[in-house]
């Protein structure tokens, strides 16, 4: 067999070919690291625009500075969460401003009376059950501590989703290993997150059933 | 330099350690367990706000109230209505997962006709014009060439708005043929009317009553009572006494304080030994037989002759002879008819929700121990409901076709001289079908409710007839037994998508009327059954028209539920204390004005010559030699034995000794399926006159020797794959026998034979 | 003819007799795997398994397969650190059974799992409470052990053993092999004991429960003794068989001769063990609970009192007997005959604490719970058979897995 | 950041189940099916695979005709609180993932589908077989999904479920309490699906810590036992019978011992 002489040569230790085997091993080696650290993220998330450039600032000045005036608790302790297109509809039966978002509103959703299909930057999948109660109520905790300081927002930004997963890249954490640092000024919220701030301040992570159903 | 197979090698290497580096295999490790997490094909329920909207079961005859949970346009589960009068928030399985009916395969999506032979299968999608008009076209056709008769009518019910507008149609029309699908309520409303006079439905008040004795009636296992029954049960205290009548252990039995079982079919000689013995004893209520007794003591008419009364009669029912009739000790004949008799509020209760049928005789014998104990109008006692009167009506004018129409005899034989007080004989139709020689008398048939090709006591005679009707209109629901041998399906909507008055249900003692009220909107193309009427009623013109001057169904209830309308909007029940009447004065309108003990009614169509030999019990046909065994069919409550099948979740949770993949398995007591070398879970052929079937065997205890039995409601070959094709219709094996005092099928069981197969 | 890749001085059969081989084994394996291709994609609805019987014959064949791969450990133990060097003889085919054993008990649990792609939760979010977190941790680093064991040998395989660098590897490997034996015997104890211990701490099973030693249950104990009693019988018991078909002398007569006399004493001290358990669970346990010992073994068609006295007596204290007779172990069917015996006892063993653990019914008005095993469970356990044989037909070809055969059969 | 809200307390919640008052409906069970989104199949017959969170069993006294008697058993998760009441019940040790744990604020035993990854070795430890396994991927035909209860998560194949106690019911209620301002629930406000479904009442739930909840009174009095006590799984769910022979098929005992006996017997051992 060919490898048999092949093999002898490479025993004999030819200096060079020894460095081209170091060279091939560095190249595999380098171009694995960046296209591992910098391709592959780009290739695990897609990029969705959301279905209208929702200002949320504008809003938060008109409904007098608090969030919930649209993201309340309902009567029976649930949170409401995106407002509905009823809600919307409140305000924005007809055009308030002349804003070219606030027309496509009126003509895609109001007028055939359709939801808005808002991607939500930290949505949880569904086996989470998340207290909003428990957090805004309970611990008395601000939006933004989580959520980053979206209400001055003017515009929204892309929603990032994983192409396996389907998660918003909002709540990717600390599991495994996480891809960059949230940029929206708020936090993570996969588990280990939640579970890392309630150790902090409870001194638990908390049972299972707390926050899964 | 050279690059060889070395190189590239170490590239891989290189890469592999390289990529070991990088979040790719550790983040691809954890995204891919997320995945199984998130499974697209798993589905994800949509939240929002939960609304509670209160409403009614229609289900069944039970009337019981409920709350639906919704979310946006789904409705989600379904609970009790915890303040609802008839069942203060008790619900049988089949309310609770009535959500999967509604959203279930069984639904029929639209209006559809017939694209191949009967029964196929082929249906073709059509406009509801174009079915409205279809139906439309073929009444008038059939009115034009005289025979407005010949259009029949089949409905579950004829006590709500929907039975009314039929029946109103039909008279408007110029058709007397309006038939109610049979059930255990039959005998006991004509006994009513016989020895009270008056048309409508027996409450019990279970709630306080101290001493409840029920002929077989399942309870607790059946539908039409449960709301009510077990909602009493669970306030019941241990003090208050149960005592069930039966061959079998059922649940209701299992519950009661005691068991008495008696031979099945002896349920009549069992009320009159145990009248004999109250009798006997003095043990009964004089003074209300002096003051509204009739046929109490022996009685002579104006012509002289002389009538035994019921003293007579029971004189023949000794504990000795009955004893021996329905194979009980005689001690326990004595000790329950005392304890029946000195209980303080005791009732007798029969013809509600048994699963077998019952004769007219039977429901007789028991008025009258209720009689004997004077319990009449008496918390605690029986009560009687009239026919509900809320419906305000317009008088309404008919041509010369219809009237000529509406004096033609019935089809079914009701109402004729031999069945003069019998109103519906829904068990005689397809016989008087099959048996007319040449065309058959019914040429189109609207079923409305009812599922009468598998509620009716001979389903195969049944479809046999129903072949012979041209023309077949099933306003169902779901694609039922009866959906599938029709031309023209126009699907009612589902009860929780419309509005619908639910009448006082049987064994209520007192007036509750219900709405029910759409919950969701509606899922598929449908309409409801009152719209549907109205509009072919306009399509037909002429007096039809005129009588029918309501825009649809929800207006014409609004309109003549005025009054109570509103509360029943809020409430969703409307219910009527105050004006009750619970004096004995005006209770009874029979001819003598008072409770008829053997009513006269009765014999006169009995045209019976020698009263004392007319307690006749129905006697089963087949060799005994032949068929030693008794088939007797048993409720339960997790198995719907009605027009409309049990959900998918009430199959899931029935035992795997009751139904096992296809087989359904019979209960015999090992005793004797020893005799015939079964044991537990063996194939057996069960063989009646009315037909073969193949069953398993369950082995149990609770079942008297001799009987076998099978649970009621199987056997189905429409709604759904998850409900269709398993086990078989215990009715179809049990030949009608027809109770000779009303015509009615009083068939309680069946000869029977089995044998391994 | 010789190969250069066939090792020196040993005589091979032809290839063509070789591939014919392969072929009828490989078929047997392509149904075992497609079989777990089934399981993989339909799910494990495939299996006779059901809620009364989440573990069965899958879990047997682990317990069973890595019960009779202990021969790995106990030989290495008695080799490396005991230094009983007539072992060295047999040890490495001992190691080559037993890196079959670990790795077919490793496929299976991966198919045994409902959810295969969070297969590895186990290690990344491990309950340390649990038995199997403990089965789990410990059959991975000892498989990664077998693995180091059996690379040295593979390097020998005259076509490697020509590259320098491998022939280095392999020769320093051997150097440490003693580490490495002794990390096996220490892996092997726990994992062994803690399969053991699978069945043993379910409080709620009184079939299998076992009251014990701090948070280990008498079964973890027993587990591990059985297994280094009875892994040097299947060791024996394979070699035997392979001496048959290739109808040569293999391995010296004192490897046999000792590993035998080890055996024997251990499965009579270890029977002396398992029966004073089981008394005391008959007599103290599980009266405790409110059963009879004869509950657990009536009103059933298959677990009648025939099985306890199997599994104790003719697999257990014959075999025991014989082995640790010197006159009747050196009788080559007697030996045989008792190696047989004690696999089958330590299969029955594994058995009942497995399937009859959930057989028994517990409430008064349940039944047995019976259980048939489906086409793809036989065909995916008898998928290791086939795979073992492959691996251990080409090993014996290529590798010098018996170092005195050359010796054993001069002339060829 | 404020301080975790006084929800804390321990709570021990619990069943007392009469089964004097059981009449076998399986309301319990369809109730328990709509509200946890448990799947069904048009073959749910082998009752070895099929899913339900609470089944109920029929047993009967076997004496023949017309001697029988017949009782139900509902029998949902037990919930046990382990040999030593610490929260060691016989399932959530075993679990190799941490995919069912107790839930020390409520005394609930957890299952989160999506850590299980299917071992099934709970249920080879449960001694009630209160759990089950997802031999199949739930289906939906028509238009069902529409019922399903976006407050329970639909399982996928390959998992392990099991009853919750309608955990997400705690968990609205808990909701409810922080947005009106309250630390405690009443005792009307977190029940069970199965609970209210009863038609007959049978089903009591509650705190059995609370002397104010009707399951603190219920599971002390002289009819009321448990499954397989002598197992020492100290299961949370009590029941109640007046027939000596219910009590009897509900635990094992040996020829000659009595259940009254051995309940004294146990309970002078723990109290030493």
């Amino acid at each position: 067999m060919s490898t048999q002489s092949d093999n002898q040569t490479a025993a004999a230790g030819n200096r060079s070919s020894g460095w081209v085997v170091f060279v091939f091993f560095m190249i595999g080696l380098v171009a694995s690291i960046i296209s591992g650290w910098v391709a592959f993220p780009e290739l695990l998330y897609s990029t969705k625009q959301q279905p209208i450039d929702f200002n949320h600032q504008v809003h938060l000045e008109q409904m007098g500075g608090q969030c919930n005036s649209c993201h309340f608790f309902r009567e029976d302790g649930s949170f409401s969460g995106s407002p509905t297109l009823e809600e919307c509809k409140s305000c924005h039966m007809y055009p308030m401003t002349g804003n070219e978002n606030e027309q496509k509103f009126i003509d895609e959703y109001v007028n055939q009376d359709k939801e808005v299909p808002w991607l939500i930057y930290a949505e949880q999948p569904p086996c989470v059950f998340f207290s909003h109660a428990a957090h805004v109520k309970g611990a008395d905790m601000q939006c933004a501590t989580c959520h980053g300081d979206i209400g001055h927002s003017t515009s929204l930004r892309e929603y990032q989703e994983n192409r396996i997963t389907g998660y918003s890249r909002d709540i990717w954490g600390k599991s495994m290993l996480r891809l960059g640092e949230p940029d929206h000024g708020g936090r993570h919220q996969k588990m280990n997150d939640c579970a890392e701030c309630h150790l902090k301040e409870t001194g638990s992570k908390g049972d299972c059933f707390q926050c899964h159903k | 330099m050279k690059i060889d197979r070395r190189c590239f090698l170490s590239l891989v290497i290189g890469g592999a350690v390289g990529t070991t580096l990088t979040p790719v295999p550790w983040k691809l490790t954890d995204d891919i367990a997320i995945w199984t997490q998130n499974w697209s094909w798993t589905p994800e329920p949509e939240d929002g706000p939960s609304k509670f909207v209160k409403s009614v079961c229609t289900q069944c005859s039970g009337g019981c109230g409920i709350i639906a949970r919704t979310i946006g346009n789904r409705a989600i589960k379904i609970e009790g209505q915890p303040d609802h009068p008839v069942n203060n928030g008790s619900l049988c399985p089949k309310a609770i997962s009535a959500t999967q009916h509604l959203y279930g395969p069984s639904r029929i999506q639209g209006p559809m006709k017939r694209a191949g032979e009967r029964g196929q299968g082929k249906w073709e999608k059509i406009s509801w014009d174009e079915a409205i008009s279809t139906v439309t076209e073929k009444l008038a056709e059939l009115r034009t060439r005289g025979k407005p008769h010949s259009v029949a009518c089949i409905s579950d019910t004829d006590r709500n708005s929907v039975a009314y507008l039929l029946d109103r149609f039909l008279r408007a029309y110029g058709s007397p043929n309006f038939i109610r699908t049979p059930s255990s309520a039959d005998a006991q409303e004509l006994a009513l009317y016989l020895s009270f006079g008056r048309q409508g439905t027996i409450g019990y008040d279970f709630k306080q009553s101290d001493f409840i004795l029920s002929f077989g009636c399942a309870l607790m296992d059946g539908c039409d009572a449960a709301g009510q029954m077990m909602s009493a049960f669970g306030d019941m205290d241990k003090k208050t006494r149960l005592v069930q009548i039966e061959a079998r252990l059922s649940d209701t039995a299992a519950k009661a304080s005691q068991w008495v079982a008696a031979k099945p079919g002896t349920e009549t000689d069992l009320a009159l030994g145990l009248g004999h013995v109250m009798v006997r004893d003095g043990l009964y209520d004089k003074a209300f037989i002096d003051s509204h007794g009739f046929a109490f003591e022996d009685r002579e008419d104006e012509a002289g002759n002389a009538y035994p009364g019921y003293r007579s009669l029971v004189r023949d029912y000794s504990p000795e002879k009955v004893a021996k009739t329905t194979g009980l000790p005689e001690k326990t004949i004595e000790s329950l008819a005392r304890a029946f008799a000195r209980a303080r509020r005791p009732v007798a209760v029969t013809g509600f929700s048994n699963p077998a049928a019952a004769s007219v005789n039977q429901a007789l014998a028991v008025f009258a121990l209720n009689a004997l104990a004077g319990n009449f109008q008496k918390p605690g006692g029986v009560f009687v409901i009239d026919e509900p009167d809320y419906l305000s009506w317009t008088e309404m004018k008919i041509d010369k076709t219809a009237s000529a129409g509406n004096q033609q005899a019935r089809i079914d034989g009701a109402g004729t001289k031999r069945f003069a007080h019998t109103r519906y004989l829904p068990n005689r139709l397809p016989e008087a079908i099959n048996s007319s020689q040449g065309d058959s008398p019914v040429q189109a048939l609207l079923v409305a409710g009812g599922n009468p090709l598998y509620t009716l006591a001979d389903p195969q005679s049944a479809k046999k007839a129903f072949e012979k009707i041209p023309f077949i209109v099933s306003f169902s629901t779901f694609m039922d037994e009866t959906a599938e041998q029709a031309d023209l399906l126009l699907p009612h909507p589902h009860f929780l998508e419309c509005y619908q008055d639910v009448p006082t249900p049987a064994g209520m003692a007192k007036t509750v009327i219900s709405l029910a009220r759409p919950v969701v909107k509606p899922v598929y193309d449908t309409r409801h059954t009152g719209d549907v009427i109205i509009e072919t009623a306009k399509n037909l013109g002429g007096f039809i028209e005129n009588a029918f001057p309501w825009k649809n169904h929800e207006d014409f209830l609004k309109k003549t539920l005025s009054d109570q309308w509103e509360t029943l909007e809020k409430q969703g029940y409307w219910t009527d204390d105050s004006s009750r009447d619970n004096s004995l004065e005006k209770l009874f309108r029979t001819s003598s004005q008072r409770f008829e003990f053997l009513p006269r009614a009765g014999f006169e169509t009995q045209g019976s010559e020698n009263p004392k030999s007319k307690v006749q019990t129905v006697s089963l046909p087949g060799d005994v030699n032949e068929l030693p065994l008794v088939l007797v069919p048993y409720s339960t409550i997790r198995i719907s034995g009605g027009a409309v099948a049990n959900t998918p979740f009430m199959t899931k949770t029935v035992d795997a000794n009751v139904i096992a993949q296809q087989d359904v398995f019979v209960e015999i007591n090992p005793e004797t399926a020893s005799e015939y070398g079964l044991s537990q879970g063996d194939k057996a052929t069960l063989k009646t006159p009315a037909g073969n079937a193949k069953v398993r065997v369950n082995l149990f205890e609770g079942i008297m020797p001799g009987l076998v039995a099978m649970p009621a409601g199987l056997g189905r070959t429409g709604f759904s794959d998850y409900i269709a094709g398993k086990g078989v219709n215990v009715y179809g094996l049990i030949a009608p026998a027809a109770d000779p005092a009303s015509g009615l099928n009083a068939a309680w069981g069946a000869r029977a034979a089995i044998g391994k197969a | 003819m010789t190969t250069p890749a066939i090792p020196e001085g040993v005589k091979r059969c032809s290839t063509r007799q070789f591939t014919l081989w392969l072929a009828v084994v490989g078929a047997v394996l392509l149904w075992g795997v497609y079989a777990m291709f089934l399981i993989w994609y339909k799910g494990l609805n495939q299996t006779g398994m059901n809620d009364a019987y989440g573990f069965a014959l899958w879990i047997w064949a682990d317990l069973a397969v890595i019960a009779l791969g202990g021969g790995a450990f106990f030989s290495g133990f008695l080799t490396y650190i005991i230094g009983k060097k007539e072992l060295k003889s047999i040890i490495n085919y001992a190691v080559i059974i037993g890196f079959i054993c670990y790795s077919s008990a490793l496929l299976i649990l991966a198919l045994d799992i409902g959810q295969p792609l969070r297969g590895w939760f186990i290690f990344w979010h491990a309950n340390v409470h649990s038995m199997l977190t403990e089965v789990a941790f410990c059959l991975s680093c000892y498989f990664a052990v077998l693995t180091i064991e059996f690379i040295p040998l593979v390097l020998e395989n005259p076509k490697l053993d020509r590259i320098p660098f491998l022939h280095h590897l392999s020769h320093n490997m051997h150097e440490v092999m003693a580490v490495f034996a002794a990390t096996g015997v220490f892996l092997s104890f726990f994992h062994q004991g803690s399969l053991g211990g699978v069945a043993g701490v379910l409080y709620g099973r009184p079939f299998a429960f076992r009251e014990g030693l701090l948070i280990w249950p008498w079964t973890f104990f027993l587990f591990t003794w059985s297994a280094a009693a009875v892994g040097p019988c299947f060791t024996m018991l394979v070699t035997w068989l392979t001496e048959k078909i290739t109808q040569k002398k293999l391995v010296r007569p004192e490897a046999f001769e000792l590993l035998a006399k080890i055996s024997g004493w251990m499965l009579l001290t270890y029977m002396i063990a398992k029966i004073a358990d089981t008394w005391y669970w008959a007599a103290v346990t599980a009266p405790a609970r409110g059963f009879s010992l004869m509950e657990f073994y009536s009103n059933n068609p298959i677990y009648g009192i025939w099985i306890l006295i199997a599994e104790l007596v003719i697999c257990g204290i014959v075999p025991a007997l014989i082995l640790i007779t010197p006159k009747w172990r050196e009788n080559k069917n007697l030996l045989v005959t008792a190696a047989i015996l004690a696999v089958l006892g330590v299969c029955i063993n594994r058995w009942v604490m497995v399937l009859q653990v959930m057989a028994a019914p517990l409430l008064p008005f349940q039944d047995w719970y019976m259980y048939m095993p489906t086409w793809q469970e036989v065909a995916t356990t008898i998928l290791p058979v086939a795979y073992g044989a492959i691996l251990i037909s080409l090993a014996y070809r290529y590798l010098p897995v018996f170092p005195h055969e050359k010796e054993l059969n001069p002339g060829q | 950041m404020a301080q975790q809200p006084q929800h804390t307390k321990t709570k021990r919640y619990g069943m007392v189940i009469d089964l004097d008052k059981c009449t076998g409906c399986g309301a319990c069970m369809v109730a328990c099916y709509a509200e946890n989104n448990v799947p069904f199949r048009q073959d749910d017959s082998d009752k070895m695979r099929s899913l339900n969170w609470i089944r109920v069993m029929k047993v009967d006294n076997g004496k023949a005709f017309p001697d029988t008697e017949v009782c139900y058993i509902p029998m949902p998760c037990m919930q046990c609180d382990g040999q030593h009441m610490q929260g060691h019940s016989p399932c959530v040790s075993v679990c190799p993932a941490v995919a069912t744990d107790y839930d020390y604020p409520t005394g609930i035993v957890s299952q989160i589908y999506t850590r299980c990854f299917g071992c099934r070795y709970c249920m080879a430890a449960c001694p009630y077989h209160a759990r089950k396994f997802n031999w199949w991927d739930p289906k939906w035909p028509a238009d069902m999904e529409k019922y399903l209860n976006p407050d329970v998560s639909a399982r996928m194949r390959g998992v392990v479920e099991k009853c919750s106690f309608c955990y997400h019911r705690y968990q609205k209620a808990r909701d409810k309490a922080y947005v009106e301002g309250r630390d405690e629930l009443h005792e009307d406000e977190y029940q069970t699906a199965c609970t209210q479904a009863c038609p007959t009442n049978a089903i009591t739930f509650g705190d059995l810590y609370n002397p104010e909840h009707a399951v603190h009174s219920l599971s002390r009095s002289k009819n009321a036992f448990r499954l397989l006590e002598r197992l020492n799984t100290n299961p949370k769910v009590y029941y109640l019978s007046s027939k000596s022979w219910v009590r009897r098929v509900a635990d094992n005992y040996l020829e000659g011992e009595n259940p009254e006996q051995v309940a004294k017997a146990r309970k002078a051992a723990a109290t030493h």
